[in-house]
């Protein structure tokens, strides 16, 4: 039986592991956490339907623990990768016939854009921490209130030069639309203002949710990146920015400010690049052999990619994406 | 002879009163008239105009032919009420006049002389008025009984709907109802005690006399007409103030109307006239589509007419109309609804003096020379399709044009003026009117029938003839100017716009052009009863959704046709058609400009 | 008071805090179907009156949306309601509807 | 506020042996004030530090406003370096922010760009027959002051603290634009957060006002202040400020910059005769001081000797506030025991200065 190694616990390695598991090769997952479900786990309704991110990442675990023949490494790293052998932090060796490359992304680090003050002023978070607000079921300023006024902040670490960042994180205006729902339905009474560079809902369905976040929801969508943040008197958080579907400058206070940090491409792909002879784009993310035909493929002969580590997609296009890599690497085996 | 009695007091005061409040409502209408309709009536009060209008009185009031004309059921249940009631008045004067000769009997005399014949001694029936009288009161019985039943079951009298009403014609309409029954009672018992009476009120007056113990009918006696007294009292009080006023208005009105007199774009006292002639029959519910296709059901004409009359008319109503002109088709009564719509929206909105459109002195962005001018029209700049098949045919018919406003235009007005804005959009009419003029034109073209109809009633364009392209192309072909070919595999459905059927009474003009290239086929409803594309110019309450409902089902009956090709004369129409269908749909000029020979 | 040859300029800014948004919720309130404007100025490219003004409508709805109500009535009366805007509004906005809301409510009546 | 990331900017700081360059603004509107800053690093705190006479304005102003053009800044900038290595100096200090910033601008541009250095090294030689050289540290004095902020609380004799309440003075630190906002990496805690008068305050006793309108400009603008047609600009800046930090209600503005040490103090005045809002406590105007005149007050030096009777806004309040003694009287004396003359009254300043003080003549 033919045996591969897959580099990544999350949604993509897992479904990877799945699918190469019925087609009958086996398959061995390592994660660097102590669990499976990488980003996924602790997120809390995934757009646009509000599927909570429990019930697919639920369904896939199943899956992944009634498949034959997956093992799973869990709290090991890869420290040396060739096609055919993979060395873990362990010392152990896994040999292979090919390896899965699905180490996903790295949430951009808000502190960086340090003129919306994360990390410096209060009921200033990250789509990230909403989503883990959502979780816990209790969204609240610091000082225990109710926000009244919350503001969400498009592409931060996103279309950005100034950061170096600049691709566009695909996922995160979706999200934007998807949380200032919520937020909506938490809070009727609340204005939520989205500001935004461009809307780009790209996928089926969510035009519609963003409609809807306009019509029936009432969220206000400001066209204009927020500049700086500081704080009031009253400990809430004055935002600037301009208006540019109007021409002017516009300020307001906020209760609370939710930062859609973007996709970066993990530190370590430079590292991949330079040891194994693989290839970085110029965002950082690895790049496959071409778009189309070989959008799995590294120019490697046996190293494939899948889900995030090549570009930000997401949970749909990671899950289909693993699925081709499987059925890609059955078909490549075969050539062989 | 005494011809009083207590339970007449109901009687007396509600009569007093509904005279009074009526004679005042008129007297106030009438001084308040503007002098140009005083003229009017002046000119026209002793021609045979007075005549024509106590036919049209005796036609409508009385027998309600127009309601018989929709629904047989629906007619005789108008007439019966009106007409019966009429006769039972008539004929009761004529019974005492039978009995009493010249003696001045008072009104209460005349309506209960059942109950005062033998109050009076007075001696020797004349069973024929008995039973005629029985007769007509059986004959409005009978239109009672259909006016509740019409209640129940409005689709019997070929309505879906009927109108929902407030609270005074509650009053009215259930004193009414109980008027007749209760006239019935009255007699019937009178009968029974007395004796006498017809086949109805005889026969059932020997049925309780025969059933019924003499004291029990003694103690309802005097009740029961007390009751009738008091259902005709409430009645009469509640009738000026419900729509019951209807029954009076609608005589005045047809004298005016016969006198020319016509409500205008700015609210006048002879609406009054208009407006409290409306029954509130309910029959203008059904056609409109805003009920049918959106259920919509407080905006319609019957709804906006008793909101204006009552004070308590909202912008949100009165700016929810298409103003298809689809209830004033079918309107009984013949009220002006579109022009009363319009100037309540006047009332509401029109600011003057606002210095607007200053801005307009000066531009002129008209293009080329010709005795022929061509308004495309706003709606039209967005179908260039429309734009350059005339130009096709102005070339075939080897026509000179003066291209008014191919490079952008000024609006000809009419739809700021159906919001209300009428004193604005007078600015709009001056600036258009002064361009024409300027440029010196025999003929003014349109494709647009919204800036065709504004034109024709509110330009006064001197020494200039206004067609729509579908008259100016009949004309052409008419004198051999244009040649077209002729396919029987062809088949064409044509769409009525509104503003150019019912509105400018053009239906024939667009038909024989489409004849002359291929066979048309009609939908469902055409001509007067054409359906509104749903886009008119004149709604700004429907949503964008609404506004595709309606286009969808037009589009599915003119599909239904089963022709290949869908045309229209509007702009607008055809915008909003080709969202709600998968057929092609052509303006009338592409068709013609394709088969040109 | 002391004249220096110059004044303090007014803010060009929107300052949403300060802006009464009363009249700018009722709008909104009576016709939600504003807010999926997605400001690609379709209204004002075909604009009659834009293409012989500076009106712009989609700036005008944009600022009343932000409670900048100033000017915007008179701005307004620029427009001849001639409902071109609204065939081409990709969202499907009664935008003529808007226009007369807005001038109802900011000219109270 | 939790300031972590201003550790994330460090810059190189020299620990002795400056060479100097004044500010034109300063010299002319707050004398005292490079004055004190030579005495505390030379007297107070023992470092070497030359005043030149040989060297010149920037041109920094001409510059920003369109009249020098670039070749001939970079040569007069090009002169002071040369300057500097002639007296034997590699440590630039440059009391001017604006200077700052063009000094931080330029060396950047010979680095980006080396045919502009050459350009400039053979126009300072055709020009003046020296050699060009480049510094080896440049910082800005508040940079200076900044590092040495801790020998300086180490040797106080007041510290920024309400003498009768104990409580720490509430200051605003108002950082110059040209500081950090061009090259974030040049100001300490950068462009956003920067610290380097924060560190001072926080230092020396006082506690920092963060407000909304913190980052945003005085108003100067160059231009928008040259042109007396643009000055509504100018002021709209200040005004914005001030009306933003006044409900905090501090005790004193600090900047770090020459023209908004002026203008933050001297608009106090403008706006206060043109609507009579005045910002500070008590009907008065909000006390501005500079980083060496806070400085010089922490090490108990005289307010008249610091140059403090040429303020807008009188600084009496203050100096009450800190508990620092000092003669009332003797405000308008000069170095001589002179009368330098005294100010008309104005509204920004509650208090008629004769009635109250008896100026001494």
């Amino acid at each position: 039986m033919k045996h591969i190694v897959i580099i990544g616990g999350g949604i993509a390695g897992m479904q990877c592991a799945v699918e190469l598991s019925s087609l009958g090769i086996s398959a061995t997952v390592i994660e660097k956490e102590h669990a499976t479900g990488g980003k996924l786990a602790s997120w809390h309704r995934l757009f646009p339907s509000f599927t909570p991110a429990e019930d697919v990442l639920g369904e896939l675990r199943l899956k992944f623990a009634k498949a034959a023949n997956i093992s799973l490494r869990c709290g090991v790293t890869a420290t040396e990768i060739t096609p055919r052998k993979v060395t873990l932090s362990t010392g152990d060796e896994l040999e292979c016939d090919a390896v899965v490359l699905a180490t996903g992304f790295t949430l951009f680090d808000a502190r960086i854009k340090e003129e919306y003050g994360y990390g410096i002023y209060d009921n200033v978070v990250t789509s990230a921490d909403l989503e883990d607000m959502f979780n816990r079921g209790e969204i609240v300023l610091k000082n225990g209130n109710k926000p009244r006024r919350i503001a969400l902040l498009h592409c931060v670490g996103s279309r950005d030069e100034k950061v170096c960042q600049r691709h566009c994180s695909k996922v995160c205006c979706v999200t934007g639309v998807k949380q200032a729902i919520e937020l909506k339905e938490m809070f009727p009474t609340a204005d939520v203002f989205n500001f935004y560079m461009d809307i780009r809902m790209f996928g089926p369905g969510y035009e519609e949710m963003y409609r809807e976040a306009q019509v029936k929801h009432n969220v206000h969508f400001v066209r204009g990146r927020i500049s700086e943040v500081s704080p009031t008197i009253d400990g809430r958080l004055q935002l600037k920015a301009e208006d540019t579907l109007t021409g002017r400058p516009l300020k307001m206070s906020v209760d609370m400010l939710v930062l859609l940090v973007g996709m970066r491409a993990n530190e370590e792909n430079a590292e991949l690049a330079a040891r194994y002879g693989l290839q970085c784009q110029e965002s950082g993310f690895m790049k496959p052999q071409d778009n189309f035909m070989h959008n799995v493929e590294s120019n490697v002969e046996g190293i494939f990619y899948a889900g995030t580590i090549t570009s930000p997609k997401s949970v749909g296009e990671t899950l289909n994406e693993a699925t081709t890599v499987a059925l890609r690497i059955k078909d490549w085996l075969q050539k062989q | 002879m005494t011809f009083f009695a207590l339970f007449c007091i109901p009687f007396i005061v509600g009569a007093t009163l509904m005279f009074l409040s009526v004679v005042l409502k008129y007297f106030s209408w009438l001084r308040q008239l503007p002098t140009s309709d005083m003229i009017l009536i002046a000119k026209g009060i002793f021609t045979p105009r007075t005549l024509s209008a106590v036919w049209e009185i005796v036609c409508e009031s009385l027998l309600h032919r127009r309601i018989f004309r929709r629904n047989v059921v629906l007619g005789y249940m108008h007439m019966s009420l009106a007409f019966g009631w009429f006769l039972l008045i008539v004929v009761g004067w004529l019974e005492t006049l039978s009995y009493l000769g010249t003696e001045w009997v008072p009104l209460q005399g005349h309506v209960f002389f059942k109950y005062f014949v033998p109050l009076n001694g007075i001696e020797g029936h004349k069973p024929l008025f008995d039973n005629v009288m029985d007769a007509l009161l059986l004959f409005v019985l009978s239109g009672v009984t259909l006016a509740w039943l019409k209640r129940v079951r409005s689709r019997l009298m070929g309505m879906r709907r009927t109108t929902k009403h407030i609270f005074f014609d509650r009053i009215a309409l259930s004193a009414l109802w109980f008027v007749f029954p209760l006239r019935l009672l009255a007699e019937s018992i009178t009968c029974a005690i007395y004796g006498g009476g017809g086949f109805l009120t005889g026969n059932i007056g020997t049925l309780l006399s025969q059933h019924i113990d003499a004291d029990v009918l003694m103690a309802l006696y005097e009740p029961m007409w007390w009751m009738y007294s008091s259902a005709l009292g409430i009645f009469f009080v509640a009738m000026p103030f419900s729509r019951y006023m209807h029954i009076f208005t609608e005589i005045p009105l047809i004298f005016l109307r016969h006198y020319r007199l016509r409500p205008a774009a700015k609210t006048k006292s002879y609406d009054n006239f208009e407006i409290e002639a409306c029954s509130r029959c309910g029959i203008c519910i059904d056609p409109c589509q805003l009920q049918s296709q959106l259920g919509i059901n407080d905006v319609q004409s019957v709804y906006f007419l008793r909101d204006r009359r009552y004070n308590m008319l909202q912008q949100k109503i009165a700016n929810n109309c298409l103003m298809c002109g689809r209830c004033e088709a079918v309107c009984p009564v013949g009220i002006n609804l579109n022009t009363l719509r319009q100037n309540s929206r006047t009332t509401m909105r029109n600011i003057p003096n606002e210095g607007r459109y200053n801005y307009l002195r000066g531009i002129d962005l008209s293009q080329g020379e010709g005795r022929v001018g061509y308004f495309a029209g706003c709606m039209t700049l967005l179908t260039p399709n429309t734009m350059s098949a005339m130009q096709r045919i102005f070339e075939a018919a080897g026509e000179k044009v003066w291209w008014a406003d191919k490079e952008g235009s000024v609006c000809c007005g009419r739809p700021l003026k159906l919001s209300g804005e009428s004193d604005s959009a007078q600015k709009m009419i001056d600036y258009n009117k002064s361009l024409f003029e300027k440029h010196n034109i025999s003929t003014l073209v349109t494709s647009c029938p919204i800036c065709l109809r504004v034109f024709r009633e509110d330009y006064d364009l001197q020494g200039i003839e206004v067609l729509h392209h579908s008259e100016y192309i009949l004309r052409l072909l008419q004198q051999g100017r244009l040649k077209v070919g002729y396919s029987a595999e062809q088949r064409y459905t044509y769409h009525d716009p509104c503003e150019l059927g019912r509105g400018s009474g053009i239906y024939d003009q667009p038909r024989a052009v489409i004849e002359a290239v291929g066979i048309l086929l009609e939908p469902k409803h055409n001509r007067r009863d054409s359906l509104c594309c749903g886009s008119s110019v004149a709604n700004t309450a429907i949503n964008d959704a609404q506004q595709l409902t309606i286009a969808r089902s037009v589009a599915d009956e003119l599909e239904a046709t089963g022709a290949e090709t869908i045309v229209t004369a509007c702009p607008l129409c055809k915008k909003a058609i080709a969202r709600g269908t998968k057929h092609s749909v052509s303006d009338l000029s592409e068709i013609v400009a394709k088969n040109l020979k | 008071m002391i004249n220096f040859g110059f004044s303090i300029n007014k803010p060009r800014v929107i300052d949403i805090d300060n802006n009464n948004l009363r009249k700018s919720n009722e709008i909104i309130l009576e016709m939600p179907e504003l807010q999926a404007c997605i400001g690609c100025g379709s209204c004002t490219a075909s604009c009659t009156a834009g293409n012989l003004t500076d009106f712009n409508f989609r700036k005008v709805h944009t600022l009343v949306r932000r409670g900048e109500y100033q000017g915007a009535y008179m701005e307004l009366n620029k427009c001849m309601l001639c409902g071109k805007c609204r065939l081409v509004c990709p969202r499907g906005i009664n935008t003529r509807g808007i226009v007369m809301l807005i001038k109802r409510k900011l000219g109270d009546f | 506020m939790k300031r972590s990331s201003w550790t994330d900017y460090q810059k190189d700081i020299a620990d002795d042996n400056y060479y100097y360059a004044r500010s034109c603004i300063r010299q002319n509107f707050f004398p005292g004030s490079e004055k004190a800053f030579l005495n505390i690093l030379s007297k107070d705190l023992g470092r070497n530090i030359f005043d030149d006479p040989l060297h010149t304005s920037c041109t920094g102003i001409g510059y920003h406003s369109d009249i020098v053009p670039l070749p001939t800044i970079m040569t007069v900038v090009a002169r002071q370096f040369s300057l500097m290595a002639e007296a034997g100096y590699e440590n630039f200090t440059s009391s001017c922010i604006t200077s700052f910033g063009i000094y931080t601008e330029l060396l950047n541009t010979w680095e980006e760009f080396p045919e502009l250095e050459e350009q400039t090294r053979e126009a300072l030689y055709k020009a003046t027959g020296r050699e060009f050289a480049k510094p080896k540290n440049l910082a800005h004095t508040s940079d200076v002051i900044f590092h040495h902020r801790e020998e300086i609380a180490r040797k106080a004799k007041h510290r920024l603290v309400n003498a009768h309440t104990g409580e720490p003075l509430r200051v605003v630190e108002h950082i110059g634009c040209h500081y950090a906002k061009i090259f974030p990496k040049s100001g300490i805690g950068g462009s956003e957060f920067p610290y380097v008068l924060a560190g001072m305050v926080e230092e020396w006793g006082g506690e920092v006002v963060d407000y909304p309108e913190r980052r945003h400009c005085c108003g100067f603008g160059f231009r928008n202040y040259l042109v007396q047609a643009n000055r509504g600009y100018s002021i709209a800046n200040s005004h914005k400020k001030l009306e933003s930090m006044s409900p905090y209600r501090p005790d004193f503005i600090v900047t770090n910059c020459p023209g908004c040490s002026m203008f933050l103090d001297k608009w106090q005045y403008t706006i206060a005769e043109m609507e009579g809002t005045t910002y500070g406590q008590n009907g008065c105007g909000i006390p501005v001081l500079t980083y060496e005149e806070m400085a010089g007050l922490v090490l108990g030096y005289d307010p008249w000797e610091l140059g403090m009777q040429m303020h807008q806004v009188d600084v009496e309040p203050l100096l009450g506030k800190m508990g620092i003694e000092y003669d009332p009287s003797a405000k308008y004396l000069g170095r001589n025991g002179k009368y330098i003359g005294c100010p008309e009254s104005a509204i920004v300043n509650s208090r008629a200065k004769e009635t109250l003080y008896k100026i001494k003549r």
